[in-house]
């Protein structure tokens, strides 16, 4: 019996903790942090261990709807590799960044609030990797907004906070609108929501052509929605409002990655639906392009690690796009969790060093102030852009590399731009680290910049081990088997390593020691203008419309179903008054005529 | 024979109902009011009905013109100076008044139900009164207390209307 | 004495005795205390495998009419009782005791629920009316009494207009009654539903040529039409909804809820007893497109209304508008899901605007205005207030975890699947549930924006010295809260008590 | 030869229309009261002739007819007494019988 109730401890550890943290955490600190920790603990360990069990096959699971033959939604936990990766990968990262938190909100206020927070979190994402259905999973998909809602708005007294919660759980609704209805549509087929189930019924959801199109993209957007692809980037951007141990752990590592693991969970029919994976390699090229082409101009410190999440989601993306198995996004998605990770929480630590000063133009020579954040900053920088040659290299290089190559091969175009878009990436990256690190101190800030506590200093290294050690492969045949494909030209790994070494001897030549953006692109830097574009947007459809309902609504539906009858009667009564002339013989003679007309009808007619 | 007394009373008290409504003296409506009930009662005898004619002359004639005199007496009525034609009222009454006598002479003419003459009385030495007095008390026992009631209504409002306040 | 009989007196005996001078607030309280008790423990003594109504008991009134006072409930009603025993007990708690005759203010909400409560534990349709408009009397005095804005308007308003509704509605009534045979005609609805299911209704059925060539129209159609629209207007359906956010801006707080929450199931009950059960599905799906029609209007257009409101009650009275539309189409789905999602709802949505309300009713007493401009960033001097609230509002956006989210969830997969789903077109109900699916993001965005506004952003400084909500209040609101999560996590102990009602039809 | 029935109804028509004639066209009070006087007659006329032209199965009119118009009779002087008390009563108050001075019972 153990074996079976594990999964359904690791589920609930995290929520039960943001219970006690909700109604306890209030008046300790000590206790909400221990709480949040220990449920992240346990949910470690026994994800480790159940990464040693065998892959469960009876479906372990209760109904949380069932109307016997109609309409049942099982509540059920699957393991299998796909699960089980993601379950110590979210149950690695989670604890580190819990204690790195300590450091880092340390006199912070709302306190317990974070913790509860990040707890329902972990919650609402171990539902999604364990969710045997699609509508278990659309819950957690929810829950993992809300969690994110709450924790992007955790300092919400600031108006830039209040709006970026806001806009990031909007955003992930309108992707959870085309996810449901692909739901809905995928149900009205094969009748049942269990992956399994509706696996089962490939051959019959083949059959119904560009329905089964229709509805592949449609469950993509929940992914556009989740994972910040093109149109519905922009929450990810402004969601770098929240505190940065949220923005690795939510908005780098797991949460965003969620909408890849949908995919790679809905694959087998994907395979099946060739126009459905050209529009998702499509709208994940595109993403890392302009993402990456965005990341270049960006000033605060956290954009640009945001667009550059963007930028390798868009990878992964593609590359559920163009390879044949799940597991090569999947590897990506492993060891981009780990880096980006790692960069984010370096990026926390100089924020703290230099008392919460984020742009990185006030920055600058802190490499001698802030040693051990530099070290782990370059494992990360290295990780991120990919570097390393033929078989030795950071864990970015091998993900990435793959995933171009296959785009190469299958998707030409579209491997090319992933190829410019390495470059990119390694520009960018590095561009980051000279001004951050290299150059003269630009600020009085920059001057007394001090290295981070311990607390916060020994995550960065734990991190920085997987970010360097994830793609070897020996260490990666342990979660994935993946191959490249047979015949690839080798050119493409040349072009590869040539560009990351160009991307950051130009970044070296621009950024050594510069005082100012030498290059400034407004496109890039106003992003595009898409954020202005959806503002108006909304402001003219949504709140045009709406006024112009509200309007309408108090004057032409309240104004006839209402007072239109009122004052009809009003005016009935004020003609009827004038029969009353006063003088008998007007009465007389109505009466008279009365009689003789009714006379008239009656005989005469 | 009958038919020629009967017409000469009919055109008689048409005629002087005629008057009652065109003079302008109310003493001269008064009395051609009560020539019109004499014609009345002369016809009621005609259709036999000698205790309704009696009872015609005696209340109408004897009671209520006479009380129409003494109100005109009191009011001191002059005869009224002709005001301006309101020809509005005059064409609707007119019309009324037309419409109603078209459509009485088209039932009385398209009906032949009412085309038949007298039929004879089985008994025509039977006193009329004693009958009437009969079924008045037999079947029409109630609205006889009811109408005593009536007139004891009329007076004690009569009193009250003209009584005098006392300042 | 059937414990629903005892269910109904309860607060009329409790309002009697807050008329009679005893401190009505504690009064009251302990009769909503005791009605909850009561239900609950009905809940629990009722075995949920018999199908059919339980407790039964019945004197005929009017025999020759077939009218008896028959009190019965099955599972869909008893979850309605409870429903209205814990919303009237969170009410009575959380209303603040006005200065000027707070005895009168107890009777009426005593009268509210004693209302609601015989409405749903009635059996037979003339009493189910009948306690309709039992308790609209009080909500008129309420709102003009005790409301605030221009009250005198809303309660004139909302009155005239639900006596229309029920007026139309009790023509459909008679209509119903006349199309049973003649020999046994009665009010009894497990008679009309025996009688729909054998189809001995609407036999003799006159039918009646409309001008200008619009063919005929029967009488069961008028009946259907009259029923429905009848019901639709006491639930503020599209064209018919300007009563409702007028009425609940201004009513007091526990008006508001009482009648959000419970009353307004009233129709959608009704619904669910009379019309699904007796009418057959051909004769509904004749006028499907036109009531869909109404139904958009009243998710997109009301929502769309919603967005623009700029006050904080207004925006709840519009939102619970917009909500009945979700409710309408699952019913109107007719099927299983459909009708089981809808009756969730009905529940779900009761909580959630009931706890709105209240918080609402809170945020007045405290700041005095409720205008968007006016407020800002109160959660820092009222935390608990904000936390709740925000509770409150995920659960009326339908967060999964709450109940809302899993009656919605019903809903769209029954009406998806509803009426003939070909499965290459598009037919008319599922491109309603598409703007179905739209209006829940209609509704987290004025949701949210309502939130952000209110609680988040620096704080002026005239809010710096707000107290925080009371413990009384706060312990209601808690409690519809848990139970919304209770039903939202394992929706299915919901399911099994309204399942075998539903079953029936 | 004797007159119909036919033409005692023309007749008691008549007089009926001139009555309403006089009721509607007349000004004064008094000869408004008069013309009302000739209506009630002229139904008393036709009352009768019917009563005398519809004899029973015994051969003799039917009395209720003429019952009927003796009750007509009493209503009438109870009417025209409490009438003309009203008249006077008018008069005094507003010192004219004319009936178009008499219209403030308006809108």
């Amino acid at each position: 019996m153990m074996a079976t109730s594990i999964p359904w401890i690791i589920l609930f550890a995290p929520l039960v903790a943001a219970g006690l943290i909700l109604i306890f955490g209030k008046h300790s600190k000590p206790l909400s942090a221990g709480l949040a920790i220990a449920a992240a603990g346990i949910c470690c360990v026994l994800s480790w261990w159940q990464f040693g069990q065998p892959d469960a096959t009876t479906p372990n699971q209760f109904y949380w709807i069932h109307i016997p033959d109609l309409f049942s939604v099982p509540m059920g936990v699957t393991i299998d590799p796909l699960s089980k990766l993601m379950l110590v990968l979210v149950n690695t990262i989670a604890p580190i960044v819990f204690v790195y938190s300590l450091g880092y909100m340390a006199h912070e206020e709302g306190y317990w609030r974070y913790f509860a927070g990040l707890s329902l979190f972990l919650f609402s994402m171990l539902g999604i990797v364990m969710a045997d259905n699609f509508l278990m999973m659309f819950i957690f998909w929810e829950l993992v907004g809300v969690s994110s809602y709450i924790l992007i708005g955790h300092y919400f007294w600031r108006d830039s906070a209040a709006n970026a919660s806001k806009q990031a759980f909007l955003v992930n609704r309108i992707g959870d609108f085309g996810f449901m209805l692909g739901i809905l549509m995928l149900w009205l087929v094969t009748g049942t929501v269990v992956f399994n189930g509706i696996f089962e019924k490939i051959p019959l959801l083949e059959s119904q052509g560009v329905y089964l199109t229709i509805a592949c993209v449609l469950v993509f957007c929940g992914t556009i929605g989740k994972s910040a692809q093109l149109p519905l980037h922009v929450w990810l951007p402004n969601s770098m409002e929240g505190p940065t141990p949220v923005s690795s752990l939510l908005h780098a590592a797991t949460m965003v990655a969620a909408g890849v693991y949908m995919l790679a969970r809905f694959f087998p029919v994907l395979l099946v639906v060739p126009v459905a994976r050209e529009v998702i390699a499509w709208v994940g090229g595109i993403t890392c392009l302009v993402a990456a082409l965005m990341a270049t101009q960006q000033d605060d410190i956290k954009r640009i690690l945001a667009y550059s999440t963007i930028s390798q989601l868009g990878y992964m993306v593609l590359g559920v796009g163009v390879a044949l198995t799940a597991d090569i996004p999947m590897f990506h998605l492993y060891t981009h969790a780990f880096f980006k990770c790692l960069l984010f929480l370096c990026a926390g630590s100089v924020i703290v060093g230099m008392h919460h000063e984020q742009n990185i133009w006030k920055m600058g020579a802190l490499k001698n102030k802030m040693p051990f954040t530099f070290i782990c900053t370059i494992f990360g920088a290295l990780a991120l852009s990919g570097a390393g040659f033929g078989p030795i290299g950071f864990s970015g290089f091998y993900s990435k590399d793959l995933i171009i190559v296959w785009a190469v091969q299958n998707a030409p175009i579209l491997g090319w731009i992933a190829v410019v878009t390495a470059g990119l990436t390694a520009f960018y990256t590095f561009r980051l680290l000279f001004v951050v690190f290299l150059g003269g101190p630009r600020s009085d800030a920059a001057k007394h910049a001090t290295e981070s506590p311990a607390v916060m200093v020994i995550p960065l290294m734990l991190l920085a081990i997987p970010a360097m050690a994830a793609g070897w492969p020996f260490v990666e045949r342990i979660f994935f088997h993946v191959e490249e494909p047979r015949h690839v030209p080798h050119l493409v790994h040349l072009v590869l390593f040539a560009l990351f070494l160009a991307g950051t001897g130009l970044a070296w030549v621009l950024y050594r020691r510069a005082e100012k953006d030498p290059i400034s692109i407004p496109l890039f830097a106003n992003r595009f203008y898409i954020d202005n574009g959806y503002a108006w947007l909304v402001k003219t459809f949504q709140d045009g419309l709406a006024s112009l309902s509200g309007w309408a609504d108090r004057w032409v539906v309240d104004l006839l179903v209402v007072q239109a009858p009122s004052k009809l009667t009003w005016v009935c009564g004020y003609v009827l008054r004038f029969l009353q002339l006063g003088n008998i013989q007007a009465y007389a003679f109505f009466f008279g005529a009365g009689v003789v007309g009714l006379l008239y009808l009656l005989i005469a007619r | 024979m009958q038919i020629v007394l009967f017409w000469i009373f009919a055109s008689l008290m048409l005629f002087f109902g005629a008057l009652v409504v065109t003079l302008r003296n109310p003493v001269s409506c008064a009395l051609s009011l009560v020539m019109t009930f004499l014609a009345l009662a002369a016809l009621f005898v005609t259709l036999d009905a000698f205790f309704i004619g009696v009872i015609q002359i005696l209340v109408y004639t004897g009671a209520v013109m006479v009380l129409f005199l003494f109100i005109i007496m009191l009011l001191d009525l002059r005869g009224e100076k002709t005001r301006r034609l309101n020809l509005g009222a005059w064409a609707g009454g007119g019309l009324v008044a037309v419409g109603f006598v078209g459509l009485l002479v088209r039932v009385i003419h398209t009906l032949p139900g009412f085309a038949f003459e007298k039929p004879p009385l089985s008994d025509p030495s039977a006193s009329d009164v004693a009958a009437v007095g009969w079924t008045l008390f037999e079947f029409f026992n109630l609205p006889f207390q009811i109408i005593g009631v009536l007139l004891l209504v009329a007076t004690v409002g009569v009193v009250l209307l003209s009584k005098r306040e006392i300042k | 004495m059937s414990p629903l009989l005892f269910l109904i007196l309860l607060p009329i005996v409790g309002a009697l005795l807050a008329i009679a001078g005893f401190p009505a607030r504690r009064v009251a309280i302990a009769a909503a205390a005791a009605n909850v008790a009561l239900s609950a423990g009905l809940l629990f003594s009722f075995d949920f495998t018999a199908s059919g109504y339980q407790l039964v008991t019945s004197c005929p009134v009017v025999p020759s009419l077939g009218i008896a006072f028959t009190l019965g409930a099955d599972g869909l009603s008893l979850a309605m009782l409870l429903l209205s025993t814990v919303v009237t007990l969170a009410a009575v708690c959380v209303a603040r005791p006005p200065q000027t005759n707070s005895a009168w203010f107890y009777t009426c909400l005593l009268f509210i629920s004693a209302g609601a409560i015989g409405a749903f534990a009635s059996v037979d349709a003339f009493f189910f009316y009948m306690f309709h408009e039992l308790a609209l009397v009080p909500t008129f005095l309420l709102i003009g009494i005790w409301g605030s804005g221009d009250r005198q308007t809303a309660a004139w308003k909302i009155t005239i207009y639900l006596a229309f509704g029920s007026f139309i509605l009790l023509i459909g009534l008679i209509g119903l009654w006349l199309a049973m045979p003649v020999g046994s005609r009665s009010f009894d609805m497990r008679v009309i539903a025996d009688q729909a299911r054998q189809g001995a209704l609407f036999l003799n059925d006159t039918s009646l040529v409309l001008p200008w060539g619009w063919g005929t129209i029967h009488g069961v159609q008028v009946t259907y039409l009259l029923l429905f629209l009848g019901f639709g207007i006491l639930v503020s359906l599209f064209p018919f909804h300007t009563w409702a956010p007028q009425a609940y801006a201004s009513a007091p707080a526990p008006a508001a809820m009482l009648h959000a929450g419970v009353l307004k199931k009233f129709g959608l009950y009704g619904i669910l007893r009379l019309i699904t059960p007796v009418f057959p599905p051909e004769i509904a799906s004749q006028f499907n497109t036109f009531l869909l029609v109404l139904l958009v209007g009243n998710i997109l257009y009301v929502g769309l209304v919603t967005i623009s409101q700029r006050k904080l009650d207004l925006m709840l009275g519009y939102s619970s508008v917009m909500h009945m539309g979700y409710i309408f189409l699952g019913l109107l789905a007719w099927n299983e899901i459909g009708l089981t999602g809808a009756s969730l709802m009905l529940i779900a949505h009761g909580l959630s605007i009931a706890a709105l309300f209240a918080l609402c009713g809170e945020l007045r007493e405290r700041t005095g205005t409720l205008d968007f401009s006016d407020l800002g960033g109160l959660a820092k001097p009222m935390p608990a207030l904000g936390l709740l609230f925000g509770f409150a509002t995920m659960a009326s956006i339908g967060l999964p975890g709450f109940a809302n989210f899993a009656g919605e969830v019903m809903v769209f997969f029954g009406a998806f699947s509803a009426g003939v789903p070909a499965a290459t077109g598009f037919n008319a109900f599922q491109i309603t549930t598409v703007i179905a699916l739209w209006g829940v993001v209609i509704s987290a965005v004025y949701m949210l924006r309502a939130y952000r506004r209110i609680f988040m952003g620096p704080v002026p400084e005239r809010w710096q010295s707000l107290a925080d909500i009371g413990t009384g209040p706060r312990l209601c609101i808690i409690a519809l809260i848990i139970l919304l999560l209770i039903a939202g996590f394992y929706p299915q102990l919901l399911i099994n008590t309204i399942a075998p009602a539903l079953i029936r039809l | 030869m004797s007159p119909t029935l036919a033409d005692y109804l023309l007749v008691s028509g008549l007089l009926f229309t001139i009555g309403l004639a006089g009721v509607m066209l007349r000004r004064n009070i008094i000869i408004i009261f008069m013309g009302l006087e000739m209506m009630l007659n002229a139904a008393n006329l036709s009352l009768v002739a019917f009563s005398r032209f519809n004899l029973t199965s015994v051969g003799l009119p039917n009395y209720s007819g003429q019952v009927l118009v003796f009750f007509i009779i009493t209503v009438a002087a109870a009417e025209v007494a409490v009438g003309l008390a009203i008249i006077v009563a008018l008069f005094r108050a507003r010192q004219t019988t004319h009936v178009e001075d008499l219209n403030s019972m308006k809108f």
